[in-house]
């Protein structure tokens, strides 16, 4: 039902702006209930162009969202139901939803919403792709939305949690540069009231008429950090209240007892993805498995990720649909890669480095020079593999350089949800399978995992597909991180039962329940 | 006549990387109020230092050996910095060899004088202008209102070399060193030059120190000669002693090598060789390798200075009674002496 | 006559200017787009690596990437001529627009560097000029050139280890605090860390370089002409010396914009600075064309028409300049 | 035809910038016979030494022709098919010794440079000249590895000179050769080249300030004011007669080395007397006058 | 010597005279030479150039099982978070480092001394042109300028480090050759190469250069400096070169985030060193520098 502001906690001289987002009046005397979080630089706030952004995910809602488990609930949507036979979801919305500029939130918004996502040729794939399985978005009354599938897809209540954008707003423009990006209206628990570029910072403040439950934290200013180091001095001079680290910076604030170290699990793993259509892959994809007895993956965890995060070894493995441990087929042995190398018909030519058929076992990856865990994963793999034979070439780019003829590149990416968000990386030609792989077994897997129901037998076709993928990889996955998050002393309510997304995104899942004591 | 600059024993080195040069090596002179007394000597021999040193224009590593400086009778070697600053400019001044860059070049003339005038006076701006623009008139610079706000830049040679002097004379000093102020111009600004020199002298009485290496304009200017050689004043007399009756060999080459005395078609008379850097130098006369007229004792003993008459003295061991009698070089026909 | 040659001569200096602000944006332009690498990965971001080439190519058409470079360049110029410089790509809005609240940042932060870095400059070298050789100087030459080569960045992070972490006094990034865009005194005091950055690795590169102009200096002949005049040290060196320097400071002001800016980059990636400097290496990086061609002309334009002031400033003060000597080369 | 270098209405503007020209050479002619030695004197500024500039083709004029050996090289293209030979066979020398060698270069270099440059190197021959041409200026063979900065002005000098006869060239251009040395030395310099002008039968522009040494050294002289010839004629009867205003001007101002002259009166001259649009005309024979 | 002899008249050169030339003590003679800069230069180019013979570990290795060990006997500057050795970093980044900073400076001088003397020699409106585009050139931040040209030439090694570096830092020095140039080019002595007939190259060669060398030589030397010094700072932007490749400014950025795990070594011993060679290059130009002004102070 309807909520009044109830915070509980402080009682904080209500300040004087309510609605909208005149910025005159914007009096930002008292920061006590103020959170201040350390963030990624941002371009755009708009839910269907940063799909999973910390932001946009507080700003906006969708009709379903996630709870702590990564089950898709109720959000806009007050129920809904699903019809079998004609693939209809009919949703049922919330009454009373407004938007923060006061407009009354209706399923037209709704409509509007899916629309964009299907017609809007500007968007990429990547987005759109996700929403393919789905014939058409109708609305028969104000607070009902009708939702009619091509064909069955397990994970597309997941799918649903994509943001709700105001129709009034933004209808007829360019999704892509419109005003609106940069300054949002939703109808999520946190109103948008200010983008201060010149001091770095977004201003958001607790939406007093939202839906559900009004967040006990009045304010959040989201400021803008180019380098992760910068991350760690904010905090620790106080300028900050809540930041991602990585591994190593968030341990130099472990035994203070000024902050708190948070550490979630993710599903966000990294590893050496190969691009199966180079010349080189094609001729030796037999040979990528293999490499992962060359790499002790654990003294990787140790060295690079100062032991926070687990060796991988499958792309789903911390999925609740994941995890099959007969999957676990690698260890770290350089007498068996050495075995297994003879078996595929490499030798070692004379500077160390195997060869066959008069080539030498000498690819390059690419690597995104801004993440400096990756910049490091890279290089003690290389050097590993160098160790046991296998020449790795590791080239920092600034952004990946997709025509260059790389053989590969180290990826990262982060199944938390439904599993089937790995499907767009393994099935053949799908829209985010970079790697070019392309393994029949495994699309039969994943396709049947998408269409069906029954939740035991996905996970039995989710754990057949770990067990065949990680006997014909694709990529070499060396590890799961750990997302980090260091805050104050006085921040609490985080819960950690949540499996954070890549580059640990999705810590605000519960920022309703966040309380803040200076 | 009294002096109002005696200079006694004045001995100064420079101390440079490469060893010790001597400069000035006991020199004695004295400057008679009113008097323009000339030093001529080759390039190099000191005449330069001489009058910087009175000045104390030299850098850090000229050292004053030994000696004294007396102004109006007051020995200013031993001066602090901020004393010789206030005798700069008001007793003394200097005008520099090359007028092409010892003037500001970013700063018009007019301010340039000005300052001077007011740095040693404590008149009113406008005041210091008017007897700047006077200065002007004097040293004869045409429409000197229109010149006063210009730039040296504008000016022409002799120009500014008349600018300098100006700065010079502007604070009224009483001993002005006009340091080869004519070797750059050409014949006729220099005998304007000389000519204005003359009339300043004629009308305040100041004393004036003028080097240079040219006779013909020491015989136009100076009442008294000194002739340096290699840091030592090897002949001084007046100006008539000097060129009627020189008796130092030096001089006798000096001025044997003009062109006046030539003879058309002959080679000029010259001193053979160059004059020596006064570093490490030899025992005896500096000047004996060059001099035709050298005796053994040159090559071994300094020669110490000989009273010709009161005024006229030389260093030469040929004025001495043992010492062979030797026929001088004729200059005027017959008018030389003995 | 000399008012029409004035105004003649500043005719013509505007008109190079704006010359040169044109061959500056086409050679900017050219070169931007001849870097390998996709402009769309700023659009799209991370989306661009599963587009397919349709879409790629569908989406440079609609942003006008497709043209050949001078069409897309026509273009930009004619829409720049009317005050629209085009779509940032990553920011997804006017570049203008992206650009107009960070100006004021950087300026404030670089022009304030810029002014202290040339004042302390100017001191320092005089004082270092006026006692050549002396304990002071050769101190002062060895700090200096010391302190100038510590690496501006590390020195950044050591500071705000310093100022903000251990000793909290200093906050270590930002423009202002939470709040407090109009307090003066706020943003001096966010300014303080970046400043001796910046002010530390370039003040002795200038203050040496006036040092030696000024050492050259008194040793010309017309010091000793003052000096005879019975002026004293400082008289002689700030009314004679300095004057005659000022040109060559004034030259090397102009110059150095460029310097002081690429300190300001430094200072701002280091201080988490909102500002353009971040922004310009990000929009080189990233091929966000029309972000970057706003910010090069911007310090193109600061950078130019600073050193045609300077060359008029200069003739002022020193008619010499102006003249050009034939050159005996001309045949 | 006996005229090695002939100068005809030889015009020369500087254009400083569009408010400005300065007009240092307005129309001279004169000519120089093989073997003579020219002298041209005038104060400062008068444009000697722009005219010897010209005429070795440092400027390009504004009007007016040169023809050295009977060739019009004022003209380019004849300039540039006689190139070799005027770069062989005129030479110039400068005024101020220290400026006029590189100071980077050794005495030997320096020397050798002109021998290089035309082609006329010759490693064992070549060698033996540059001893042979020490000599001849009066300097040892130990001058050869030292630097302009080693030795004293006269001896600059003199390799300066012994730079430009090492091509044996026809002409020598010295512009004030002697101006900024002393005495002493100016009258070895002068003896020099009274040497080598009687050995070898070099023809000499002799540009000069002092009169003095212009009466010495030379067959004929001419006197400029504000780039104009004023009066030329052989030496003795030039002074001898002065005629022109400025020539008497001149003579009067040479300082005499004897004290009882010193009050002769110097005459002053106006510079603004002279007209400007006058011509040479022919007082007696030889004898021209600016009027 | 005997009395009666003396005043025997001899003439010139009776004796030739031998100056007693004081021999200068060696150490005397070093004085003001920048003797403590150059050995210890001296000392790090050579373990530099032997950096194979000079450090105890492979720099490229990752030491996994000694990650961040202060400095031991084993690891004589310790061991970074990644475990490599920065002893053996060191010197195998100082060659590189150095490599970049003496390549950049060969680019530098002979681009910005080519064309400066060209703009120097030449008439009023080429000299306006090139020093105009110059100017443009120079109006672009460095730092900009090499990210564009970095991007343009692709893949980054040392070669092209250097290149780009060179590239982007000549204006400077050509403005200063341009002028010097200017002063000299109608002096005495370049008039009477050009009327022996002298080519154009040869005066370069033989009479512009070596008369502004010494007033470029503090330019020259400290372009070393300030190459090394753009390196790191490219580094640290991450735009620096290969991660294989070590170098100085690598390791500074390194010590960037070393700063907060409070391990001082990989903080102090890369800036210690890179500050020490740039300073003693700086020592070496700046004695140049004096060198050619030997004249003493007026004042
Ligand atoms: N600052 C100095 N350091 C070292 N030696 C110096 C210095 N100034 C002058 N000298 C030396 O002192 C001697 C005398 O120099 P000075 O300038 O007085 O000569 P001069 O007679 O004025 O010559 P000129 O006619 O060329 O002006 C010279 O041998 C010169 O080398
Ligand atoms: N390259 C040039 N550019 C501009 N003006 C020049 C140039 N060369 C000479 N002048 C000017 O031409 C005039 C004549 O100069 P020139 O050097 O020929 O005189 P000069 O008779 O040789 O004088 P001096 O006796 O001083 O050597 C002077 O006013 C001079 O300023
Ligand atoms: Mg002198
Ligand atoms: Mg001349």
């Amino acid at each position: 039902g309807q909520s009044t502001s109830s915070s509980a906690t402080t009682s904080a001289p209500s300040s004087s702006v309510s609605s909208g987002t005149t910025d005159k009046t914007l009096d930002l005397s008292d920061l006590s209930n103020t959170l201040v979080y350390a963030g990624e630089s941002e371009s755009t706030i708009n839910p269907i162009l940063n799909t999973h952004d910390e932001i946009t995910d507080i700003i906006f809602s969708g009709l379903m969202k996630y709870d702590g488990d990564g089950t898709p609930i109720c959000d806009l949507a007050e129920s809904y139901t699903y019809d079998d036979p004609t693939l209809t979801y009919t949703f049922k919305l919330r009454d009373g939803v407004k938007w923060h500029d006061g407009t009354p939130f209706t399923a037209d918004d709704v409509v509007y919403t899916y629309d964009v996502l299907f017609k809007d040729k500007t968007l990429s794939a990547s987005i759109t792709s996700n929403y393919k399985d789905i014939e058409s978005v109708t609305a028969p009354d104000e607070k009902t939305v009708v939702i009619k599938l091509k064909q069955y897809n397990a994970a597309m209540l997941g799918y649903f949690t994509i943001g709700i954008l105001p129709k009034h707003l933004t209808e007829g423009q360019d999704i892509n540069t419109m005003p609106f990006n940069q300054a949002p209206v939703g109808t999520g628990r946190y109103k948008f009231v200010k983008w201060d570029t010149a001091g770095g910072m977004i201003i958001l403040e607790a939406n007093k008429d939202y839906y559900g439950k009004v967040p006990n934290i009045e304010r959040i200013i989201y400021k803008t950090v180019a380098v992760e180091s910068t991350k760690a001095t904010m905090l620790q001079s106080g300028e900050a209240d809540l930041a991602w680290l990585n591994a190593k910076y968030a341990d130099s604030f472990r035994n203070n007892d000024n902050f708190k170290n948070i550490d979630f699990k993710t599903a966000d793993y990294r590893g050496i993805s190969m691009d199966c259509s180079t010349d080189f892959w094609k001729q030796n994809a037999d040979s990528i498995g293999v490499l992962n007895y060359a790499i002790d993956k654990d003294s990787v965890v140790k060295s690079v990720l100062a032991g926070r995060g687990v060796a991988a070894y499958s792309p789903i493995q911390l999925n609740a649909y994941g995890g099959n441990k007969d999957a676990d087929i690698y260890s770290y042995d350089l007498n068996k890669f050495a075995e297994e190398m003879d078996k595929l018909g490499w030798k070692k030519g004379s500077d160390g480095i195997y060869e066959r058929n008069g080539q030498k076992f000498h690819f390059t990856i690419q690597v995104r020079d801004y993440e400096e865990e990756r910049v490091d994963i890279a290089n003690v793999c290389a050097s590993q593999l160098k160790k046991a034979g296998v020449d790795m070439e590791v080239v920092l780019v600034s952004k990946f350089d997709w025509d260059a003829g790389y053989n590969g590149f180290l990826s990262g990416y982060a199944a938390q949800f439904d599993p089937d968000m790995c499907y767009s990386n393994f099935v053949t030609d799908a829209s985010e399978n970079l790697m070019h792989y392309s393994n029949s077994k495994v699309d039969e897997l994943l396709e049947k995992a998408r269409h069906t129901e029954n939740p035991d037998e996905r996970k039995e076709l989710y754990h057949q597909f770990e067990k065949v993928y990680a006997e014909n990889p694709g990529i070499v996955l060396i590890a799961f991180l750990d997302g980090n998050y260091v805050s104050i002393k006085g921040l609490s309510g985080l819960d950690t039962t949540r499996v954070l997304g890549h580059h640990a995104r999705g810590v605000m899942w519960n920022i309703e329940d966040w309380t803040l004591n200076r | 006549m009294e002096n109002i600059l005696e200079i006694k024993n004045l001995s100064l080195s420079f101390y440079t990387p490469s060893g010790e040069i001597e400069a000035l090596r006991n020199i004695n002179l004295q400057l008679g109020k009113g008097e323009i007394l000339g030093i001529v000597g080759e390039s190099g021999c000191g005449k330069t230092v001489l009058s910087k040193t009175v000045l104390r224009l030299l850098p850090k590593n000229a050292k004053i050996k030994n000696g004294e400086i007396l102004l109006n009778g007051k020995d200013i070697v031993p001066y602090s910095e901020s004393k010789m600053r206030g005798l700069r400019g008001s007793v003394m001044s200097m005008v520099f060899q090359d007028p092409m860059t010892t003037l500001n070049p970013t700063i018009p003339i007019g301010k340039q004088i000005t300052e001077s005038i007011l740095k040693h006076s404590n008149i009113k701006y406008n005041e210091a202008k008017k007897q700047a623009i006077e200065m002007l008139d004097m040293v004869g610079i045409d429409s000197p209102e229109k010149r006063f706000a210009m730039q040296p830049h504008f000016f022409s040679g002799g120009m500014r070399q008349r600018c300098v002097l100006a700065i010079a004379l502007a604070s009224k000093p009483e001993i002005l060193f006009a340091d080869e102020p004519t070797t750059a111009l050409d014949v006729t600004v220099q005998a304007k030059i000389l000519d204005i020199l003359l009339k300043i002298r004629d009308e305040t009485r100041i004393s004036i120190v003028f080097i240079t290496h040219d006779f013909g304009v020491v015989a136009r200017i100076a009442d008294r000669i000194a002739v340096m050689y290699a840091g030592k004043i090897v002949e001084v007399g007046k100006t008539e002693e000097i060129f009627y009756d020189p008796r130092h060999p030096y001089t006798w080459g000096l001025l044997s090598s003009l062109p006046y005395f030539a003879k058309k078609g002959e080679p000029l008379k010259c001193i053979p060789g160059m004059p020596p850097v006064m570093m490490n130098l030899p025992k005896g006369d500096v000047f004996a390798t060059r001099n035709k007229y050298a005796l053994d004792i040159d090559y071994e003993k300094e020669p110490p200075i000989f009273d010709i008459t009161d005024t006229h003295k030389a260093a030469t061991w040929l004025l001495d009674k043992r010492a062979p009698k030797i026929k001088p070089p004729k200059f005027f026909g017959g008018e030389c002496h003995e | 006559m000399k008012n029409r040659t004035l105004i003649k001569d500043i005719i013509i200096r505007l008109l190079g200017f704006v010359l040169a602000m044109f061959v500056l944006s086409v050679v900017v332009f050219y070169f931007a787009r001849l870097a390998p690498g996709d402009p769309l990965q700023s659009f799209y971001g991370d989306a661009t690596e599963s587009m397919t080439s349709a879409e790629l190519h569908a989406a440079r058409v609609r942003l006008g990437l497709d043209a050949p470079i001078y069409i897309q360049y026509i273009k930009w110029f004619g829409n720049a001529l009317g005050g629209d410089f085009g779509l940032s790509l990553k920011y997804k809005m006017p570049a203008m627009k992206v650009v107009s609240p960070l100006i004021g940042n950087t300026l404030i932060l670089g022009s304030t560097a810029y002014v202290l870095v040339f004042a302390l400059a100017t001191g320092l070298a005089i004082a270092c000029a006026a006692n050549e050789d002396s304990l002071f100087d050769r101190a002062v030459c060895k700090i200096g050139t010391a302190a100038y080569y510590i690496p501006a960045f590390w020195l950044g992070v050591v500071l705000v280890l310093i100022f903000s972490i251990n000793l909290k006094v200093l906050p270590s990034s930002g423009a202002y605090d939470i709040g407090k865009s109009g307090d003066v005194l706020n943003r001096i005091r966010h300014m303080i860390l970046p400043l001796i950055v910046m002010i530390l690795s370039h003040l002795w590169y200038y203050a040496y370089m006036i040092r030696n102009k000024l050492l050259d200096e008194i040793r010309k002949d017309y010091v000793l002409l003052a000096k005879s005049k019975g002026l004293n040290k400082r008289e002689i060196i700030f009314h004679h010396c300095l004057r005659n320097v000022a040109p060559t400071i004034i030259s090397i002001m102009a110059i150095s914009i460029p310097h002081v800016l690429s300190g300001t980059y430094i200072a701002e990636s280091v201080f988490n600075y909102p500002g353009l400097g971040s922004l310009s290496v990000e929009s080189a990086k990233y091929h966000d064309y029309n972000l970057l061609m706003i910010l090069v002309l911007i310090t193109g334009f600061l950078v130019i028409f600073s050193s045609i002031i300077a060359k008029t400033i200069n003739e002022i003060i020193d008619p010499r300049m102006k003249d050009s000597e034939v050159s005996a080369w001309q045949r | 035809m006996n005229d090695i270098l002939s100068v005809h209405n030889l015009v020369q503007h500087f254009k400083i910038n569009s408010g400005l020209t300065i007009n240092a050479v307005n129309g001279i002619s004169f000519d120089v016979k093989k073997g003579e030695i020219f002298g041209l004197v005038g104060e400062s500024g008068c444009g000697k030494s722009t005219v010897a500039k010209s005429i070795m083709g440092l400027y390009s004029l504004t009007s007016g022709e040169i023809y050295f050996k009977g060739n019009m090289i004022s003209d380019r293209k004849i300039y540039r098919k006689n190139k070799d030979d005027i770069h062989k066979n005129m030479q110039i020398i400068f005024q101020d010794s220290s400026s006029a060698l590189n100071p980077r270069m050794t005495i030997e270099k320096i020397i050798r440079e002109p021998l290089k440059a035309n082609n006329m190197y010759d490693k064992t021959k070549s060698e033996k000249q540059i001893d042979e041409l020490l000599r001849q200026v009066g300097l040892d063979v130990s001058f050869r590895q030292k630097y302009p900065g080693e030795i004293s002005g006269g001896q600059r000098q003199r390799v300066a000179i012994a730079r430009s006869i090492a091509l044996s060239p026809e002409l020598i251009i010295a512009d004030e050769p002697i101006a900024s040395l002393d005495i002493s030395i100016q009258a070895q310099i002068i003896n020099l080249f009274q040497k080598l002008q009687r050995e070898y039968g070099f023809s000499f522009i002799f540009i000069a300030h002092d009169l003095s040494i212009v009466r010495f050294l030379c067959n004929r002289v001419a006197v400029m004011v504000k780039g104009r010839i004023v009066e030329t004629a052989p030496t003795e009867v030039l002074f001898e007669n002065p005629l022109h205003p400025y020539t008497k001007s001149l003579l009067s101002a040479i300082p005499v080395p004897d004290p009882k002259i010193r009050n002769s009166k110097f005459i002053d001259y106006n510079e603004k007397e002279l007209n400007d649009n006058g011509i040479l005309k022919e007082v007696c024979p030889q004898h021209f006058v600016y009027m | 010597m005997a009395e009666i002899n003396s005043f025997k008249l001899v003439g010139t050169e009776y004796k030739t005279y031998v100056p007693c030339v004081k021999k200068i003590p060696f150490c005397k003679k070093l004085k003001g030479k920048p003797i403590i800069s150059a050995i210890i230069l001296a000392v790090i180019i050579f373990g530099c150039v032997f950096a194979e013979k000079v450090g105890n570990h492979n720099p490229t290795e990752f030491y996994l099982q000694n990650l961040n060990t202060a400095p031991n006997s084993e690891f004589y500057f310790g061991t970074d978070s990644l475990g490599r050795d920065i002893f053996s970093m060191i010197w195998y980044g100082g060659r590189v480092s150095i490599a970049i900073g003496l390549m950049s400076m060969v680019i530098i001088s002979v681009i910005g001394i080519t064309y400066g003397c060209i703009s120097g020699v030449s008439g009023e409106k080429v000299d306006a042109i090139m020093m105009r585009t110059a100017e443009i050139g120079n109006s672009i931040p460095s730092i900009l300028l090499v990210i564009l040209i970095m991007s343009v030439m692709g893949e980054e090694n040392i070669f092209k480090i250097s290149f780009v570096i060179g590239i982007s830092g000549w204006f400077a020095l050509a403005r200063i050759v341009r002028s010097e140039v200017r002063q000299i080019r109608n002096s005495d002595y370049v008039l009477s190469a050009k009327t022996m007939g002298v080519g154009f190259f040869s005066i370069m060669i033989f009479h512009l250069i070596p008369n502004f060398v010494s007033s470029i030589m503090f330019v020259i030397v400290s372009s070393i400096s300030s190459s090394i010094a753009m390196e790191s700072t490219l580094s640290f932007l991450g735009l620096g070169l290969p991660v294989d490749v070590i170098s100085w400014g690598s390791m500074l950025s390194l010590a960037n985030k070393a700063l907060l795990l409070n391990t001082w070594w990989v903080i102090i011993i890369p800036g210690l060193f890179l500050m020490v060679t740039l300073n003693c290059i700086t020592n070496i130009g700046s004695f140049f520098r004096k060198e050619t002004n030997r004249k003493h102070s007026n004042l």
